[in-house]
């Protein structure tokens, strides 16, 4: 396509656009029904003493998938303990993924990572880490390794608030900057950090603030809303992509329910988790959809049977599945 | 004497000497929203949550200690703790001595470890040898609610650091616990738990119970053991070891910790050295593998030593 | 003194004005004296085997002149390994630091930090850390027991623009700022971490770039003008005593000898150092002071002459006193 | 055969593997200043500066081997480990196992470590015991130029994450080399320095030269031992060390870390286990005191066991 072409836009390619955002907004809803879907699910078995405790991104969706999407399929990813949605976002069989939080021998890591430091070699997860800022420490070594043996990959790195308080924090942002890394940073600011509140912890109110001082362009996007995720993670991802640096996205976002399943979120402002329950963003979005004519009433029923069905099966395979063999407490310690 | 859980136990003992002396301060991540009662007795400045950086946490607990506080942190769970170990090994443990004796640091480092919670090798891991090993330092590691209590008063009270171990799976038993604001357990004293005369048991933490257990059983059999608890690691209870071990001649060490430079190869270290002529058997270890601890409940489980292990262990040198 | 008093400044003020700056001028001048000679001579008892490795801070006195001379006498202080400075500038006596320095048991230390962990109780410095950013780590707390015990005094933390590079430098730096510590953080920023070139380690140029997004207020003085040190240093000191809040204070200045005596310095760019050493902090003040009639040249030979024998004078207290016995191996490990 | 510097022979063993293998690496605070050969030979991207972080050092490392890199990371002393102790011991230790095996941790950790240098307790802590206790990590520590040289090879080229400890009183101690690029020293095996029938003195690090003083005096003396210099600490060689203690009946261990949870624990502890019928005497531990080390130089250097406290300790058992 040439620059001319470019500045010619006709009718038809104005709708193929429409259509193809649209198609993107409907694969996003149903990415975002997925993860929440399989995590109340997920909670639910909890709940039942099934799997054992657990932490969901409830209410986290957007950020999820709006940035799992914008990646490419050699891009690679580290994350923390509330993973789930990146690791569906990027395509992972919530059916193994249930058998790991169960501790199944059919989970991605045979069992033995449990829910806390699922990894998926094959879709480019190299980590989850339930050490808050384990993500952080190990990302630009990734990324070096790209660096020097080759390619356009990129590294995404997913982290929350309470992570940038610690110091690896400030470690692993200087490193990418001055090594010029490839990578992504997404601090996911959901308010929380466990049983504190964010601001207990920092006087800024978004983390992208602490980001620039290391020359790191640092943006903060609204975390509910996919489409706007979606938008800021393509630029980010380009960025990063075109110059191998640093770049820094914040999703502003909120933690629906507790820190760990079960919780009785008993130390929460309930006026403020109605407020951004108000702001969850499954609901907004299904609304605006419809309003906007790109799916129907109907459409969305049969996109959420399709989802459901796709977790219970899920949930049975990996209820079905075995416990790994005891043998398995002493392998792959050593290569 | 009332039942209460270990966290009760532990929350009492903070309390109380919170109470009994304004320079204990207790700070750590969610520290102020699970101890709100905490807050609202001494108030904001003495009770704080943190932000999310445990080598902070404990950093400043020392400088606190070296200049009049007594503070007790929480770093929640053992593996946290790698991103104290300069600040706990480097400063609360060496500055002592390098200050020639000028600076003290009085505090009290609380984490959680061992199986319990399936939440694999990242949360749980038993770190307790590392502190035996660093010089400067004291480590606890109680098995009972009123040890618990007791031990934690001590250790507040302490001019030294020390670090707090919790073996999650004791963390909501019950037990039986002294009344009053009293109930101190000195550092450095472990507890014979059980007499016998075949062999000593000799362990810390959740396996107390587990030897128990295999004493109870290996009783019924008519083999009798010494069941020796030993509370402290830090100082250890040298003189209760030997003297167990003199008497029966033999000796199993059991523990959940990974065996390799552990608790209980130093103790076994201890035997053979001085215990020597008294040894009617080669003395033995039971840990949990070397190996990171699955999530995976069925195979958490089994990393720590049973009774059954225990029992043939024992029937093994007798 | 009320308000009115003081819009009106008598010629008599002004005289009694410029006497307190000149007695200042020339303490601040003999104090960075009595550090270079006494670091000179230092690494002159390395050279001769007589004293074990050391760090000074040749070219960086009026960093600590400047800034200790602010503090009032119950302030507390922690600095690095290149604290003689520091300890020299707040009154400590120098034959004890040598002795110390020499393992000697005559040492504030009873000879057993040597040079890199020197702590002097009764001067209120509560720690040398030799680790890098463990004077960091430790000084909120130091603060905190102010906050919960009470008084007026602050804390100042000297550290370097490596230690600023570690995690810990951002731990301490924000919970200083949540919970409103009184610390002078003070950036000593030498253009050099060891053997590594302070660009190589960071993109920014001024270290209290950093310190900004913390909401503390930051500032970056010449490090090798002691009067502007000892102003920014007293403006800094009285806002954190009045606010009880912290304040970043850098010193931009160059290390000029090597990290550790002895040192050949063949990593240094030559026209580099022979820059800095043309901007050396005590020649110049030397100058400007005979320039300004504020000293006559004899008079300056006379302090350096005093400050000479001072140093001679503690070097053979230290060289005469005596090691510790061998019982101090393990006494003051426990309490 | 040449004779070098173990510094010098540390330098050719990483030189020779990067030339062999494109995939190692380099980097640390002051690397590429030191290296500045490498910087040469390999470029920039192969040798680095760092920043002043050791976390973010050991995680790098940790996050490119996990996919594809084999680095080389300088820590300086081993004190500063301190600051990288989740990377090491969360992340590198634990990871290939938690993955269940999807990824390896192909990486070399050098710290150096011990008295020599009258720096004090900040920088002269050895704490290789600490990774012997953490599951995933490999230990080594050498003795010899020549060790020092194949040992570091090997490391580089295991698959697994591996701790080289450097004493720092060996660094600048000339030492024969083989010729060639081929000079490779397994992980894993002990070496047997002396052989003798009355006792065995088990070390590692500057102190097997102390065994070796002392069992020369004791040959002397018509006392003829073993010296097993133990190479590397994880794995331990446990046949090498029951072979010879099997055979002489007497053990004295000996090394410049303190004791408890120590090493020499650990071989005591075994012995205990496994050479118990063999043992005609207790086994005994001759470890730096269980106190931060001075900087004052007569204290630092009476911190290390020498080889009279060896001779007596022989004296004592045979
Ligand atoms: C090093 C470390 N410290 C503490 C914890 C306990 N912990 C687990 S999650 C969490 C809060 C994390 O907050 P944030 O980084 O904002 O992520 P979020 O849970 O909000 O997604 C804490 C304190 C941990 N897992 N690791
Ligand atoms: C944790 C730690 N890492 C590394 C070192 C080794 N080291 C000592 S001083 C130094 C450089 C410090 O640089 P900076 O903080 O700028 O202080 P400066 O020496 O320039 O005064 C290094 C790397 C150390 N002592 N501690
Ligand atoms: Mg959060
Ligand atoms: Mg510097």
């Amino acid at each position: 396509m040439t620059t001319f072409d470019n500045a010619v836009e006709t009718a038809a390619d104005a709708k193929a656009v429409n259509t193809a955002v649209n198609t993107n907004a409907v694969q996003a809803l149903e990415a975002m029904l997925l993860i929440r879907t399989f995590e109340l699910k997920s909670a639910e078995l909890r709940a039942k003493n099934m799997s054992p405790n657990m932490c969901t991104s409830v209410g986290q969706e957007a950020s999820a998938v709006g940035v799992v999407r914008a990646l490419g399929p050699n891009d690679l990813i580290l994350t923390n303990h509330r993973s789930a949605g990146h690791l569906l976002a990027r395509g992972a069989d919530p059916g193994r993924i249930f058998a790991e939080i169960m501790g199944k021998a059919t989970g991605y890591c045979k069992g033995k990572s449990g829910s806390l430091h699922i990894s998926v070699k094959e879709l480019g997860v190299i980590l989850t880490s339930t050490i808050v800022g384990g993500e952080l420490s190990l990302a630009p070594g990734v990324a070096m390794s790209i660096d020097v043996l080759g390619g356009d990959a990129i590294v995404t790195v997913f982290f929350g608030d309470g992570a940038a308080t610690e110091g690896i924090f400030h470690e692993a942002l200087n490193l990418a900057a001055v090594w010029n890394l490839p990578v992504l940073f997404v601090c996911e600011n959901n308010q929380w950090q466990a049983y504190v509140r964010r601001n207990e912890t920092m006087l800024v109110d978004h983390v992208s603030e602490w980001a620039k001082p290391y020359g790191v362009p640092a943006k903060t996007v609204d975390g509910n809303d996919v489409l706007a995720v979606s938008a800021a993670a393509e630029e980010a991802v380009a960025y990063v992509r075109a110059n191998r640096k640093p770049y820094f996205l914040e999703t502003y976002t909120y933690r629906l329910r507790g820190h760990m399943e079960p919780d009785d979120q008993a130390y929460v402002n309930p006026e403020e988790l109605a407020h951004w329950k108000g702001r969850d963003p499954i609901p907004a979005l299904e609304a605006r959809l419809v309003d906007e004519g790109v799916v129907t009433a109907g459409q969305l029923d049969e996109i959420k049977e399709r989802v459901r069905l796709k977790v219970e099966e899920a949930a049975a395979f990996a209820i079905e599945s075995p416990y790994p063999s005891f043998a398995e407490m002493t392998t792959d310690v050593y290569a | 004497m009332r039942t209460i859980t270990v966290d009760e136990a532990m929350t009492e003992a903070l309390a109380e000497e919170m109470r009994r002396d304004a320079r204990v301060v207790t700070f750590g991540e969610g520290v102020a929203t699970k101890g709100y009662k905490l807050v609202q007795e001494f108030g904001a400045k003495r009770v704080r949550n943190t932000p999310l950086a445990e080598g902070i946490i404990a950093g400043t607990a020392a400088g606190a200690a070296a200049t009049g506080l007594r503070p007790v942190i929480d770093l929640l769970f053992a593996p946290f703790l790698t991103f104290a170990m300069d600040e706990l090994v480097n400063s609360a443990g060496k500055l002592r001595f390098l200050s020639g004796g000028q600076f003290s640091f009085p505090m009290v480092t609380i984490s959680r470890t061992g199986a319990g919670w399936g939440v694999g090798a990242q949360h749980n891991h038993n770190l307790e040898a590392w502190f035996v090993h660093a010089p400067g330092l004291k480590v606890v590691m109680p098995s009972t609610a009123a040890d618990f209590k007791g031990l934690l008063k001590a250790a507040i009270r302490d001019e030294n650091p020390v670090m707090f171990f919790a073996d999650i799976a004791l963390l909501f038993a019950p037990g039986e616990v002294p009344d009053g604001d009293d109930h101190i357990v000195p550092l450095g004293e472990a507890a014979l738990r059980r007499e016998g005369s075949h062999a000593t048991l000799i362990s810390y933490g959740k396996t107390v119970n587990v030897c128990l257990e295999a004493a109870e059983a290996l009783n019924v059999a008519g083999i009798t053991t010494d069941v020796l608890d030993l509370r402290t690691l830090k100082p250890l209870d040298e003189a209760s070891i030997l003297a167990s071990v003199k008497k029966t001649g033999r000796a199993v060490i059991v523990h959940e910790a990974g065996g390799p430079c552990a608790v209980g190869a130093e103790i076994s270290a201890i035997l053979a050295e001085k215990a020597f002529s008294s040894l009617k058997a080669p003395v033995l270890r039971l840990t949990g593998p070397d190996a990171p601890a699955a999530s995976s409940f069925p195979l958490e489980q089994a990393y720590v030593p049973n009774a059954e292990r225990v029992i043939a262990a024992v029937r093994g040198i007798v």
